[in-house]
């Protein structure tokens, strides 16, 4: 199959190529990719401080993430997120606090503000592939126009779910996208030992599911692709699979140290690949970014991470007794006593 | 009141709770025209259209996962699976997901998913086809496990599951889909979850029981009256919640029981009976709580399913011993 | 993906092919698959007498399932069945009586004798397809010379666990023939429900699985394409998908009512593709089968299948005490306590 | 005896029976170069190569089924899931089928296939990895439930697991891998199933647990003794098979008794336990049984564990009400 590139490594488009978002597009998208960037170094550096659970950085990944939600519209689209999606939440409506607080352990804050249309992060791989596929099919049902785009990684579409999934969407054809960020490893299974298959892509086929190849350093050619996938569906024609090819540029969490494994070369030549980069390139040649205009960006970034942060450490620390709320929609007896007991020990303080 | 069987009340509540309310919808394998391998959907797929009742792909996991997201878009679907033994293949949507929507969002998002699922023994049905599991469901919070007994009890508690807001597992026996037939209450019937029922008033020892085998403790307890005891016959209806309260009352009144099920000893359900009772009701209790279930092996090619299955005499003598004892 | 098609529904070859199998060969086929439909239908009426349990009948499978296996060598390979492939566990070594026993209820006579390399019947769908890829991945581990070969039906195809195997196969090159037989039906559910795919062939691209899509009513095309696949798998070069599309010519089994969702005019058409005629024709053809060659045939088998019948009839059913072996390497103290009070109430008369 | 971690009990274990058999083998996600999450096999692929030590494509149930497949070729395969919580994918292989092979089949095949499953609470990890959900697996007859507490009983454990022909579900946990270090018997140290461990002695009070739990237990002993209370400590080892005799015998000695476990209380196997002792040991008991476990809550996340998982002081508050009953 073959792989889409629009934008090369310099930053240059391929010949006689228009590019698939205008330049205040391609600015907007640059800004949250280096949002991103740096949501994803201060939440590291808060998690080395004991202030953060662990966490998984988008690093490498931004043109992916960003050039897929592009074309989804937040009032009437969902997102199904993985756990790597960061930049995509923060688009479709959620904040760098509430992101952050679901891996500080703040279920409470991290709480998804009523309307915002993403669901919770999903631990268990590729469990949330057939609940976005109920909820396209769901959509399209009661003439919804919404579409749902969901992620998955080159290690979660080994899972059965991702099958089952994709057959019913085909089956359904349910107004879904499925993006499979293929970033060359699952913590440390190298793509090689993952699937013996030429590329992700290549599995469109047995589920009748269209299907796209593209360089997922490239932003314009995913959002290429992710335009094209979220019109077809919006327009009734059911789901497509999106590989985009990227590379994870810094460790799989806060507690994995690739060094064991991932060899340097392998990664030295991923950096010169840069997804962030190589959009400043053609903007500057372009003339549609300055030096200033870039310091602009860095600056508003910055404030705005600043500000999530300290919101961040203002929050309320989840109270003991939230442990026991929204299990049922009532509770049972056995549930009310249990929390009397427990909360009755904690009150006296508790010894461990 | 009409009498029906098990599987006629259940397809007239769906039929009744799908022209109420059109987001009711059930997905399965081969409930479309076939009806169901057990029939429960006939006729359904005819009157509401393939888009209503839904012949799935052969996948258990996708059925409850996708169930999930459609609850999610608002709709109030039903998912039949063919037999309580696959629901295995679907653990992971049901256990980690299913029951933990609500919480992990913090009540942001409910998917309120009733799952169907067919069991038990004694119908001579193949490997894997039979199989009483409810107990390893018991251990989730988030999902309620309801085990109905009767015509009357699948309607009001069917009804009770489709319109509440959390997750069911709807856990229908085989053996009473046709055999037991009852009266079942015309028009709106519902039962709330948590509240046992007395199938049979008793003094002497109380025999806990739910779905097929509360027939089978009905059938003991016919026998104990022969010989001058009498036993009080509670079915329990909903596993989680479970009715704590009524169970301590219901012992207080003999001050013995016995708890019967179809699952194997080890673990099952009956675990949790006895232990509930021994934690509510220890100084009423005149003798050790017995359990009469399946051994511990599991469930046997059909050639030797009736010496797996609990026996009326096993429950019999289980209950002479509770009375006699001390 | 284009479809093999050897031997037409006539009987007739393909123009310049030599047949893959020689007259003698084609002969003892026609004779297991003869066989296996004689089975069948006394397997139908003695469920009917209630002397038998839930079956099902490979009916209209027969080229399918006979073309796959003839290339195996039961001595050095294995077969993981599903359910419905009597004829090839025949030819591997297990007995009509021994097969039968296990549908009637009686696994303590159904037990697979030493020696004889397949698995016990699959009754969760698709659950035998990684044991099929483990145990292939095994032989290879420990320089076997075994093949193993697996089958699952389109319905079973779309579970998890064929997605998992297949892939897991492609990764580790395990020796496996997987045989998808594609019968247009899983139970009441259409092909078309099943699947959006074209094929299911299709999928074995997603795996870097070779694939081939065979008319599984064609016999020569089916024990080519089997050929093909069990000499890559011995040669160490890994593992092939086969769809074989076939047709159930009967009901599911013998709890299944077929004129419920099948129409007419399916049923009809594919009775002409009947794949034992095609056999008997291309036979005739040759010269290589008489009238008289066919009534031998005819009468062995059916000489066979009484000798099965009242063997499987004289068969001692199992002991209730047979419930509590083979659990564990040694029964703990728990089990033979309950063994001693089950089997104490069982002596005195159990009444239910 | 060297004085070890758990973690590093388990690697040294699983590389002797690397060494004494070459059938034995390892699957996994990340066992490889990265040698597994916990760092389990660290070193092994170096020493065994990658045939043995092998990394596996991210999907549980074709580790578990292939593991079944391995295993019936002659291999001894030890599978290591990377969380419990991921048994869930896996369920589907190993109730119905792994743990069913031999009574399936008469006895033809064995699987003798040993998971490994890290779980338990308190080291702040994400959803779905720290549940403790080892009752999900004791009710499925055929395959043993073990569940080592320290760094010696890990390795005697699991020695004995990989040698049997018996299926076994290995649960490690989470939270003992490194705080916890004990000495380890050098060379030959093999464990037998279903026998208890009296891990402290006591006269007033018995308190039954497993895991992690053992040291929760050990800690309230240690409380409890500064107010004049003897608590014995019991380590029940393997939960599947069940030392029903052990079990009577330490009822017996005191008369009262707590289970203590990490999971929430309905359903836990802390029930098997209570109705075990009930009917062993009835007439011992001076007090109700009771369970200090987890409330029936999902895992929380991780701000809030702390008030989720069983307390000191709700074990000692628990033995100290059995004492002082009646
Ligand atoms: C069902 C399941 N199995 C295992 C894990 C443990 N785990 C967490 S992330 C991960 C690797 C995921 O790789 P991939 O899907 O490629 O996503 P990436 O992290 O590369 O974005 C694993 C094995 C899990 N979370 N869920
Ligand atoms: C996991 C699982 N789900 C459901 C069933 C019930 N069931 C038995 S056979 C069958 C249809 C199988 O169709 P297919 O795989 O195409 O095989 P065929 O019967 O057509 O040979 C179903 C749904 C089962 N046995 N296992
Ligand atoms: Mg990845
Ligand atoms: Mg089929």
């Amino acid at each position: 199959m073959e792989r889409r590139e629009l934008l090369d490594a310099s930053g240059a488009l391929a010949p006689g190529i228009d590019p698939p978002l205008d330049a205040a597009s391609t600015l907007g998208a640059l800004e949250l990719m280096l949002l991103s960037k740096l949501v994803d170094e201060r939440a590291f550096s808060l998690q080395r401080q004991g202030r953060m659970g662990t966490y998984s950085a988008v690093r490498g990944q931004e043109a992916s993430v960003v050039g897929s939600c592009l074309p989804l519209d937040p009032g009437t689209d969902w997102i199904v997120p993985q756990y790597r999606e960061l930049p995509a939440l923060l688009r479709h409506g959620l904040s760098i606090e509430g992101i952050l607080s679901y891996w500080k352990g703040n279920s409470e804050a991290a709480r998804i503000p009523e309307g915002v249309k993403v669901l919770p992060p999903q631990i268990g791989l590729a469990a949330q592939l057939p609940h976005a596929v109920g909820l396209a099919w769901g959509l399209k049902l009661q003439a919804d126009p919404g579409v749902v785009m969901t992620f998955v990684g080159d290690g979660g579409s080994s899972e059965g779910d991702f099958h089952e999934a994709l057959n019913l969407a085909g089956v359904r054809k349910a107004p879904v996208v499925f993006v499979l960020q293929n970033n060359g490893w699952a913590i440390s299974t190298p793509r090689s030992k993952q699937s013996a298959a030429k590329s992700f892509a290549e599995r469109g086929a047995g589920y009748g599911v269209p299907s796209v190849l593209v360089d997922g350093n490239d932003l314009f050619a995913v959002a290429q692709a992710s335009a094209e996938a979220v019109a077809r569906a919006r327009a009734g024609e059911g789901p497509t699979l999106i590989e985009t090819q990227t590379y994870r540029l810094g460790a799989h969490n806060t507690a994995d140290d690739p060094s064991k494994y991932v060899d340097t070369d392998e990664k030295l030549s991923w950096e010169q690949l840069d997804p962030i980069p190589r959009v400043v390139s053609h903007l500057r040649a372009q003339g549609a970014l300055t030096d200033e205009d870039l310091a602009g960006i860095e600056e508003r970034n910055r404030n705005e991470v600043d500000r999530a942060i300290e919101a961040l450490g203002a929050v309320r620390p989840p109270l003991p007794e939230s442990l026991f709320d929204h299990v049922w929609s009532q509770p049972d007896v056995r549930l009310l006593r249990q929390r009397e007991e427990i909360l009755h020990t904690a009150a006296k303080g508790v010894q461990r | 009141m009409t009498v029906m069987t098990m599987i006629e009340a259940i397809r007239s509540t769906i039929r009744e709770e799908m022209l109420r309310d059109e987001k009711v919808m059930v997905l399965g394998q081969d409930i479309g025209k076939l009806g169901g391998v057990f029939r429960a959907t006939e006729g359904l797929q005819a009157e509401f259209g393939e888009e209503r009742i839904v012949d799935m792909p052969l996948a258990e996991a996708s059925i409850v996962g996708s169930a999930i997201g459609l609850s999610l878009a608002g709709m109030n679907p039903i998912a039949e699976l063919q037999f309580m033994g696959f629901t295995h293949q679907a653990y992971h949507q049901i256990v980690p997901q299913l029951a933990r929507f609500r919480y992990r969002s913090q009540g942001r998002f409910t998917t309120p998913v009733t799952i169907r699922a067919p069991f038990g023994g004694g119908v001579r049905a193949p490997e894997l086809h039979s199989d009483a599991i409810e107990a390893q469901f018991t251990h989730v919070p988030g999902l309620q496990v309801v085990m109905p007994s009767t015509p009357a009890e699948a309607k009001g508690l069917l009804t009770t599951a489709v319109r509440g807001e959390d997750p069911v597992l709807f856990c229908e026996p085989l053996k009473g889909y046709r055999l037991v037939k009852g009266e079942v209450p015309e028009g709106e019937h519902t039962i709330p979850f948590g509240r046992l029922r007395v199938a049979r008033e008793g003094r002497d020892v109380t025999l806990f029981a739910w779905s097929a085998a509360v027939q089978l403790a009905e059938k003991a307890a016919a026998a104990l009256a022969d010989e001058g005891i009498s036993a009080q016959v509670v079915d329990l209806r909903t596993l989680v919640p479970l009715d704590v309260d009524g169970i301590r009352e219901a012992v207080a009144s003999t001050g013995r029981a016995v708890v019967v099920h179809e699952a194997p000893l080890t673990s099952g359900f009956g675990a949790e009976v006895v232990s509930t009772i021994q934690e509510e009701a220890f100084y009423s209790l005149e003798a050790p709580v017995l359990r009469v279930t399946a051994p511990d092996v599991p469930y046997p090619n059909i050639g030797i399913e009736e010496t797996f299955l609990p026996a009326v005499d096993r429950v019999v003598a289980a209950a002479r011993k509770a009375v006699s004892a001390r």
